[in-house]
């Protein structure tokens, strides 16, 4: 069965992509299988300069989920290019590569390099990492911000940007479209939801930085009403992901209007999760009546009234 | 590193809230250092997204047999703990660097381990032993229930035992011990409660020394920035427990 | 050991509570236990006049959680003093109504007329449910709305109103804050996060008003983050809810600055819940060094900085 | 209703994916009426929120035994089937209302069931005929391998058989059997998916009829208004599916 999918600067053999985070900058995984089955990847977060991160500890289990407060550590945006991206052009899967920052002249400066690496196929814009003081959150949740950075950053870039959105706004579909008026080529969503742990024994929020992102089968739900209503207001392509660790995952993220969809949390429980779910998922599409990845893209909405509650 | 279906041939409660389980499975057959861990998949469905680390405690190759010995702590623990002889543990492992046993260069050991720490000095202990070193233990534990692995240390070097309440060996902590009995060895080598690493290693400064630390995980194989601690001389400033520990060396990293 | 709790309006024998809408007007679980054992009680939502709700199927199961869109299904509220209230005049448990509305003419009739009624000792203002079109959620996204329909219940109220805030919003502080100048009595939190889930075999959102409320230990982390940060903006009392099934999970409440904690979902899972943790609370409080559960408010907060990453 | 561990006796499988599980247990003491169901939680922790309502389909007193029959549908359906006798089920029943065999006066009865829809018709066919009602049953499935009670229910009185495909009995839907055979009845009892209450309840609208309808729950005991139905000439002008019914009077609700 046909599985591939063609997005703005990703010819994808197949709709499945590890989330931006928990993948690395796939030299772990590619220990354990051919990161050439892969339809992308999306390497961890690049920032202007190196960044530590956050305090230990940085994660914490939560039913169907887990809190991640990494703070954004990378080693800085020359070091990966140096560093990481060679490595990567041993294979003939895209790559994006997820940009942030403190300021929109970080966003640029980072964008504008590493766009015109060769490996680099696509930019993620994230403009919604909940976990860090000055990490951008800002961008994600304020319209006008959010088109202003997504105008800065296409401007340099040298190839298609998509802008990751936070879930942690009254509506997501403002957002949306703010980024298209910023000239966003897609879109990525969602990133975490903000969560808390607090620890029993010692009556302190368990990450060190307290507030985390929640991630996960838990979050699913959320997830997938954004990409629905996102489709709603916009044509641009979208990056589905939230949860999703099965075959059916994928079809439902498809059916709801994500064109690829990408797979976070789920690497961590299973580290073989994105090439299972890649072979089962010919078997699921053929189950629900589809002949192809492309053709369920969207189906959800065939049967929907154009008016949705707003929420 | 690989990943296998583990399946379980023995379990058992050998302390108060501690079991000891041993499986088969080729793994043994890798090469596995002391201090490296299996990252373990725990229950079914979305019920617990990420894996739990466990030190490996002794390997048998003839056997084809890998043993771990671990606390009931959480839910993750007990879950596993419910898992019978004949049932299968999804592991990744060998995971991290353990001991460089092979590279060592000395003649005394100097083992000291606190509670779920003990575990892995046990198969550091063999491998010493097996390469000629001589081995002396200083196991703490809170209280006499706790302890476990008493005579099998004994078998392989001297032992020392130290409980929070003195129900069992000497009253007071492993430190307490070290300086008490004015201890002879080459290079020291400790696992354990944070607390503990950093009182040994501080007690410990003018000697060689290695730790193993432990932290929470995401991945397990060094692709999620979840378990880094500091190492200032280092290039990057940070190492990952997971992938590049959970040993280093006492003075490569700085415990928080 | 004494579970004993005061907050304005209610006097409670523990801080344990039904959320409202899932447990009706309290008459199907007085069959499995009897109520006096409950530190209150929040019943299903009033509105002016009686309501259908939306059409089925109304819940949808998530991982770690649910989905439902009800619809604020109830028979109104004069049939509600009429029909509901009569039997829980049986009980010492104080009784809290949620009050619902689509204009602040209908939130203050509700609770005009609900809160002379004799058994009721307080009034949960549903400023936040996200299941109907016109069912108040603008009132729980809008902090300038929410201080408004306060003000105007608070003047009609005979009895303390607590405001029910939404976590469908960027900033939970500033709808808690604009609820406390409006001049709430204390805070409820959190209503259900929206979310969706498709069926894959027909295509369609599974729900038959597509999007529901995602509520469940799913949402825990989410909720005790909310807790926390509106613990740190305001000293109005707090009523926790979000996930809530056991002893444990209602300590981590209490230290993030809940003053009582509500427990919907995990009455479908377990009808006897509720009671179980009460009869719990009592260990789980000593295990974790508490002489008694009022000790335990707020405690989650001693060791933390003032200053908390802006989400 | 009360809330009671049920003990597995027996479990197997008795049709393509269908399968039958007996349960010891005080319920069985209850009056249970046809129709009424078991609220079952599924699995352990926080995997299923919601509980999943099965059908009674026979009970034994003087055993103390309760008999359901599901179909593996989902998550929910398959991990029940996975326990084993010896182990318990946490259920609440017996839930809603049944058919109210008592009260009724009638000599001979139609019963209507497709699919899962089939096995608390079972236990109103055996209530039925022990109080002297003669019963005509029909059962539709999908194919020959989903069909299951067939030689019990011919004990019990007249026994008709489709199956979509043909592939056991007359090929087609029930409603096509009840036109060929010209059946003659008292009053009918159907229960299955909503198109075939449908077809049977327009079919049949002249006659008596009561009908079974199923709707994802939330509590299963009234509380959360997750199963309504409309019911016009009723009061609130909707009836709750799991309190109210799952029977009601065929023209008591409108079939959404
Ligand atoms: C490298 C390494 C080796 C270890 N070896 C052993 C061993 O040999 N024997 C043993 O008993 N324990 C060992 N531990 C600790 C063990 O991983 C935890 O006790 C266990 O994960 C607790 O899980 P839980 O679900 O029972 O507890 P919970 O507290 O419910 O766990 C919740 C989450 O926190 C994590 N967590 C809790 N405590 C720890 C901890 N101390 N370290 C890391 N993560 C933690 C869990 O993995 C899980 O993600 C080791 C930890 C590490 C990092
Ligand atoms: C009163 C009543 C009696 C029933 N009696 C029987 C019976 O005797 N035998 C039998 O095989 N089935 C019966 N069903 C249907 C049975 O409840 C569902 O097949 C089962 O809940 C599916 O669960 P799952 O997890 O396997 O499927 P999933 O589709 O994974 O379930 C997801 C969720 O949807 C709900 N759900 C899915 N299908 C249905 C359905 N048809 N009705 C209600 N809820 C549903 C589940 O309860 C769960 O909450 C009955 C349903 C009702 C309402
Ligand atoms: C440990 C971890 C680290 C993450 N780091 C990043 C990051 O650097 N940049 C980013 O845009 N998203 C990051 N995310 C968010 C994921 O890319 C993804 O949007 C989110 O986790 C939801 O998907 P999931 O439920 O499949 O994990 C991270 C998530 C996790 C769990
Ligand atoms: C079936 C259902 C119906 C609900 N109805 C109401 C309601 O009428 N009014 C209201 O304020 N909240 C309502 N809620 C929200 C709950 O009161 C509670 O805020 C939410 O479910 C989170 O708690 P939980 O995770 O313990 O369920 C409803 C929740 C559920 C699951
Ligand atoms: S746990 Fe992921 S990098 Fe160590
Ligand atoms: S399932 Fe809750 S009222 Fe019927």
């Amino acid at each position: 069965m046909n599985l591939a999918v063609q997005l703005p600067g990703l010819t994808m053999k197949n709709p499945i992509l590890p989330a931006s985070g928990c993948f690395g900058f796939g030299k772990e995984y590619a220990e354990l299988y051919d990161l050439n089955l892969l339809g992308a990847i999306t390497i961890k977060a690049a920032t202007g300069t190196a960044r530590y991160g956050n305090a230990t500890p940085r994660v914490a289990e939560t039913d169907a989920g887990m809190l991640n407060a990494i703070g954004l550590q990378n080693p800085g945006v020359n070091q990966i290019m140096e560093q990481e991206l060679p490595f990567l052009a041993n294979y003939d899967t895209p790559i994006m590569a997820n940009v942030a920052g403190s300021t929109i002249e970080e966003y640029v400066e980072v964008a504008q390099k590493i766009s015109r690496h060769p490996v680099i196929k696509a930019i993620e814009l994230n403009i919604s990492c909940p976990n860090v003081k000055e990490g951008g959150v800002q961008f994600g949740t304020d319209p006008a911000l959010a088109q202003t950075v997504t105008a800065a950053v296409k401007e340099v870039s040298t190839v298609p940007v998509y802008v990751k959105l936070s879930p942690n706004v009254t509506d997501i579909t403002a957002i949306a479209s703010a980024a298209e008026a910023g000239g966003a080529d897609g879109l990525s969503l969602i990133n975490t939801l903000t969560g808390m742990q607090i620890n029993l024994a010692n009556r302190r929020p368990l990450l060190a930085n307290k507030i985390g992102g929640l991630s996960g089968p838990a979050v699913k739900p959320v997830a997938i009403r954004m990409v629905y209503q996102v489709r709603q207001v916009t044509d641009l392509p979208i990056i589905g992901m939230g949860g999703v660790r099965t075959a059916e995952d994928v079809l439902e993220f498809l059916l709801a209007g994500a064109s690829a969809v990408a797979v976070g949390t789920a690497n961590f429980q299973h580290p073989f999760v994105c090439p299972e779910i890649i072979q089962q998922l010919p078997a699921v599409l053929e189950k629900y009546g589809f002949a192809n990845a492309v053709e369920a893209i969207g189906k959800g909405h065939e049967h929907a009234n154009t008016h949705l509650s707003r929420t | 590193m690989i990943h296998e279906q583990l399946k379980i041939i023995s379990k058992q409660l050998i302390a108060k809230d501690t079991v000891e389980m041993t499986f088969r499975g080729r793994m043994a057959q890798e090469k596995i250092l002391p201090g490296q861990f299996l990252h373990l998949l725990v229950g079914e469905g979305t019920n617990h997204m990420l894996r739990r680390p466990i030190s490996i405690a002794g390997v048998d190759r003839q056997a084809s047999t890998i043993t771990i010995i671990f606390k009931l702590l959480g839910e993750g623990t007990n879950t596993l703990a419910k898992a019978a002889p004949g049932d299968q543990l999804d592991a990744l492992g060998p995971c991290g660097q353990g001991y460089p046993v092979d590279d060592l260069q000395l003649e005394k050991a100097l083992l000291v381990g606190g509670g779920i720490g003990v575990p892995p000095l046990y198969y550091l202990a063999q491998c010493l032993k097996r390469k000629g070193v001589h081995v002396t233990m200083v196991a703490g534990f809170q209280n006499k229930a706790q302890v476990f692995y008493e005579n099998q240390f004994r078998l392989l070097g001297n032992y020392y035992l130290a409980t929070d309440d003195g129900s069992a060996g000497e009253k007071g902590f492993v430190t307490d011990i070290i300086n008490a009995e004015k201890l002879d060895f080459d290079q020291y080598f400790t696992c354990g409660p944070t607390g503990m690493l950093k009182a040994v290693s501080t007690q410990l400064s003018n000697q060689e020394g290695f730790i193993s630390i432990e932290q929470r995980m995401g991945c397990g194989i060094g692709a999620c920035f979840a378990c880094v601690v500091p190492a200032p001389d280092s290039a990057n400033g940070y190492k990952k427990i997971c992938k590049d520990g959970p040993v280093f060396r006492a003075k490569e990293v700085v415990l928080t």
